[in-house]
């Protein structure tokens, strides 16, 4: 779509899991050689054995490997990768990372290092979407605990403590009165400090019952840049997205017009280079707010793919090639696409995540569903790293479509050997207000949960024993028999073999 | 035949005899009914108990068993035969429920600590998790230090409860 | 997309390998319980294992099993079907079957028996084609070899000796002069027998260097008709297509406009019922000429409903239910869709079918990518059926773009146990006819094939042997070495397990 | 180590020693070359030798090997130590090429027959397959009857050739 661009030979993917296979996918396509990295806990793992070549950088702790920039800039330059693609989540949005690459001489498959700081640190992103133009949320810093409590009752209360750098919700809080304040900036502290290195806290007047709709832009370096739709991903589990889709249910043509204008200008206003998301909370009152930047490639983007036609790994690439901007008007969308996220997380005990061996996956394949997966049968899930193992995608002629379509592929859809959230995501799909799409970011953890915990967290209905019992009947039976092949069959297909054929009506 | 499965906190017992033909006798739990079942032809097993119609799919995984029912997940521990652990001690957070790095630790041995009272953090996945006493009583002792990385079910502090509590 | 009509509770698939898999994926996602039919030689096959149930009808000879009516029938009853889906090939274009269908008091997912018998027959199909104004073929028939030959002395050499029934090319010869008719006529009686049960022959003038073009249409039976673009099938070896796409680079809007007229202008007149396809021959000086109508599925189907995001297996039964058929226009054309057919058979050997056991499969998995396959590691081919194993269809922005995500998925399949003609679709996605989208029906035999079979038919290179020779040297090594697991490792990725990771620069 | 192969109608050796680190000599058919092998993440060979730089997948199916370099196949024969079986006699069309079923025989022993001409017809996966003489011959015996289903590389005719044709 573009005119080619001298284009890389050999690219390093500083990431693991289902995204470092994806762009994979992408650079074999390309004809550019993948160059996978993997700490000790990923040794045999599905990004490692997909990628033309693999370094190892690390030990198991991210610390040692995937956030290890030394390491990283190490394995680029021993494999001879002319440039990094970052993924989402690591070092994806660490400004130090991006300068690293570029200083040994490779190109960095995002924004210029000063975009990724500017626009990662919430305050300043802030300052500047005011200066494009762009609706903010009312909101305030400081760099003390004291500083901040005043900020606060300036603001008023229900409000947001989250950290000013970083994203995803990760040490994000809704504070609802002055009692609690002090609790939440000295957790969200840590929980900055830890996880982005940096424990400066940002606050902000909470929007009540809003919905988050982001838009996908993507910028040339010089001052163009062009949007590829809005997404919605208001279906979230504290802060954590699980379901999203594009276009949003919530969004006409008008108010797609002004927030993908607003995104756009934005983008802009800071020659912003590559793929990125502006993110806006949009209030029931139709009034809309940014909420951040995320200077990289997000969870969510195949949604966007699959309605746009459009590679977004590719543009990336052929973006820091050098190569240039498609035009506004090559963004088609068709049709609609929605996300589900599997995660190894069990929803019976808070979801907490799950590590272990997954003996059975068996991903979906059909028809207008996608599968971006970083795991099969028999590999790990190591406690190391964020929990997700896949996303399923349907695409559809409408969201009726894409809704059932997407309900089928995750029936279809079975990961055993780890805890996963499969059933949380099938029960949402089939839920009436995500048929209706009248739902907002609370709406989950507020009308959706307390059923489904109450679902998950009952005994096993008699039904699960008797198949369970049934299982092991047959299997006992056929030892006995000594019928072929039994005893040795470790597979439960085989060891079934015997039931009779044809369902019961 | 007999199985003894754990289903979370609570033991279950199934006793399974085949009627011939795709039909079982299946007891859970003491109580019997009537099972149709049939193997669809992926290995997917379609049951008819006298509350419906369902399909199951059976993983094993060790003595775990990974069981698909329709839209729903669930995990049974078979229980080695004769042998009957009790009820896992943690049943609220004695133990660690996942793998993962010991950040904080709120209690030391012989402190009160009522339900509820956060005893310990462990990090994992990026997460905190704060480990909550689940019920009142008195920590005998803690059996990890800060910055320790513990195994998924480990235990983590010694309770003893009060006597009001333990009935 | 249309109203809901009452749907099926339960269909059975009249057909086996890819397609059945395909059909299966979209009934399971319109929740519609499937019932799959198997010969004794298909007992463990995939379209068996991913069914909601599955019946044996019969010996592994087609004819006693696939092609068995009376068996078909008794399994849709005795499944408790209400309807039956035909795929393509066996039984899809048989009138008696879809006859014997709706006796039983089932649907039949296709055209009315009737519509199948005439448009079935070259002969009559042609007539339907002048009535509606469809450009055809000057073209003959006759009953006898003496009658036959004197007709084609009236149209002139070269002609085309073909089935008056059946599609796909079987049996059908080009004759370039008298001499050589006799023989032709007898060879072609004697398949048209053979495969469709009458062995009635139709003769027509030969167009050279023409494009197999054809139209994508569905009607609802009582009088509507709509198009789904066009597709290119111009890529054949022996009148069988190897490498089909949508949209076609020979037509233009003007020539889009007047093919698929032509092809609704056909379907309304005859009343026509569910998806068919409407086959043209496109001459070097831009006229076309009806060819044949395809009264079911095409194998080639996918790249159509990459284009319009539409399913044409849902469209097809939700037609066969009653349903209400789109409006024209609710089918959007976006960008460019390829598909390469991949068979078992053997390039150096004539293209010979293959028969045995796939040890090693791996289907490409990437943003874009379709994979529609009848097959997975460890699977037979068995001997009696069609060696059709996957298609792998990539879609694009356009068609450089699916080309290129077509040859990397190609590139990323693997299929070991079995010879496939991988490398033959491999170099055809690379040679620079394809890439202009300059050929006609004939191009791959007289240009492409003579430098190809030389390539497959010499000795194989030291580096393949070398490669052979390495694999064993290591298996050997391991095994003497004792390292752990060795001796017994089934996976050459175990053993190969202690090569140096990181590749040579 | 040395290992004998059957590349179609080719007998073909190689002998192979590791030199350490990635290097291997190889000898193919007598050439000998220094040979760079390296295992990709997902079993992959790359391979470089003095004419290329290849990606190489071997596949193992009992003694045969399907061997794929870059966007090409081949299929080699393992032979069995030492015991080394001559070009297979088939060496074009007096073998059932693929099973299936002998639909027609067009000579019969003792007849004379010119290089290329039809001997037997073969219906397999609904096509028909001619089977011509591969030279100018008598033939001894026909070893099939119409309608008989043949398995792959059965003997279907059995040709002496010409004195002329025979060196």
């Amino acid at each position: 779509m573009t005119p080619k661009p001298a284009m890389f030979r050999k690219v390093l993917i500083a990431n693991r899991g289902e995204i470092a296979c994806r762009i994979a996918a992408t650079l074999r396509e390309m004809g550019i050689r993948s160059v996978a990295v993997y700490s000790a806990a990923d040794r045999g793992a599905l990004h490692v054995r997909t990628a033309d070549q693999a370094h190892e950088i690390g030990a198991a702790e991210p610390q040692a490997s995937y956030l290890n920039i030394e390491a990283l800039i190490a394995a680029a330059r021993a494999s001879g990768a002319e440039a990094i693609h970052p993924g989402y989540g690591f070092l994806a949005e660490n400004a130090e990372f991006a300068s690293a690459t570029e200083a040994a001489g490779l190109a960095f498959i995002g924004p210029a290092p000063d975009q990724i700081r500017a626009l990662g640190d919430k305050r300043e992103a802030r300052e500047i979407a005011k200066r494009a133009g762009v609706p903010v949320v009312p909101g305030a810093t400081g760099s003390s605990a004291a500083e901040l409590s005043k900020a606060a009752a300036k603001l008023g209360f229900p409000l947001l403590v989250k950290a000013a750098l970083g994203g995803g919700g990760k040490g994000m809080r809704v504070v609802g009165n002055a009692a609690a304040l002090a609790e939440a900036i000295e957790s969200a502290t840590r929980v900055a400090a830890s996880a982005f290195g940096d424990g400066a806290i940002y606050l902000e007047r909470h929007i009540e019952r809003p919905r988050h709709i982001e838009v996908q832009i993507v910028g040339d370096g010089v001052g163009g840049a062009i949007h590829l739709l809005e997404r919605e991903c208001s279906l979230q589990r504290r802060h954590q997205k699980v379901i999203e889709e594009c276009p949003s249910p919530a969004v006409d043509n008008a108010l797609r017009e002004r927030l993908t204008s607003a995104a756009v200008a934005l983008a802009k206003s800071v020659r912003y280079r590559g793929a990125g998301t502006v993110e806006f909370l949009l209030a029931p009152d139709g009034a809309f707010y940014f909420l951040e930047m995320n200077t990289r490639l997000q969870v969510e983007h195949p949604v966007t793919e699959l309605v746009t036609g459009i590679d977004l790994v590719r543009l990336q690439i052929e973006i820091a090639a050098g190569g240039k901007l498609p035009g506004q008007s090559a963004i088609e969308r068709r049709g609609h696409a929605i996300e589900a996220r599997i995660y190894a997380e069990d929803a019976a005990r808070g979801f907490l995540p799950q590590a272990g061996t997954l003996v059975r996956v068996r991903w979906p394949r059909a028809p207008f569903v996608r599968v971006d997966r970083g795991v099969e049968s028999g590999d790990p899930v190591p406690v190391h790293y964020d929990p997700i193992l896949a996303k399923v995608i349907a695409a559809g002629v409408n969201r009726d479509a894409a809704l059932l379509r997407l309900s089928g592929a995750l029936d279809d859809t079975l990961a055993h050997g780890v805890v996963t959230n499969l059933p949380f995501v099938r029960a949402l799909v089939r839920s009436g207000e995500v048929a209706r799409g009248a739902y907002d970011t609370e709406w989950i953890e507020r009308e959706f949960l307390p059923d489904f915990t109450a679902l998950v967290t009952a005994p096993a209905p008699e039904a699960a024993l008797a198949a369970a019992a049934l299982a092991e009947l047959l299997r006992a039976s056929l030892a006995t028999d000594g019928a072929p092949g039994a005893a040795a069959a470790p597979d439960p297909f085989t060891a079934l073999g015997r039931w009779r054929q044809g369902g019961p009506g | 035949m007999r199985t003894d499965w754990r289903d979370g906190d609570r033991a279950r017992a199934v006793e399974a005899s085949a009627l011939g033909g795709s039909r079982y006798l299946v007891s859970v739990d003491g109580a019997p009914m009537e099972v149709a079942a049939e193997r669809l032809p992926d290995g997917r097993l379609v049951i008819e108990t006298p509350t419906g119609h369902f399909v199951a799919e059976v993983s094993p995984a060790g003595t775990r068993r990974f069981v698909r029912l329709d839209a729903l997940e669930f995990v049974l521990d078979l229980e080695s035969g004769g042998r009957r652990r009790g009820p896992r001690s943690s049943s609220g957070g004695l133990e660690a429920p996942m793998p993962g790095v010991v950040t904080r630790v709120m209690v030391a041995g012989g402190d009160e600590v009522s339900a509820g009272q956060p005893l310990l953090a462990l990090e994992a996945m990026k997460m905190e998790h704060v480990i909550r006493s689940p019920r009142a009583g008195t920590v005998k002792s803690v059996l990890a230090r800060v910055g320790e990385m513990v195994a998924g079910g480990r235990g983590l502090v010694e309770l003893e409860p009060d006597a009001t509590d333990a009935g």
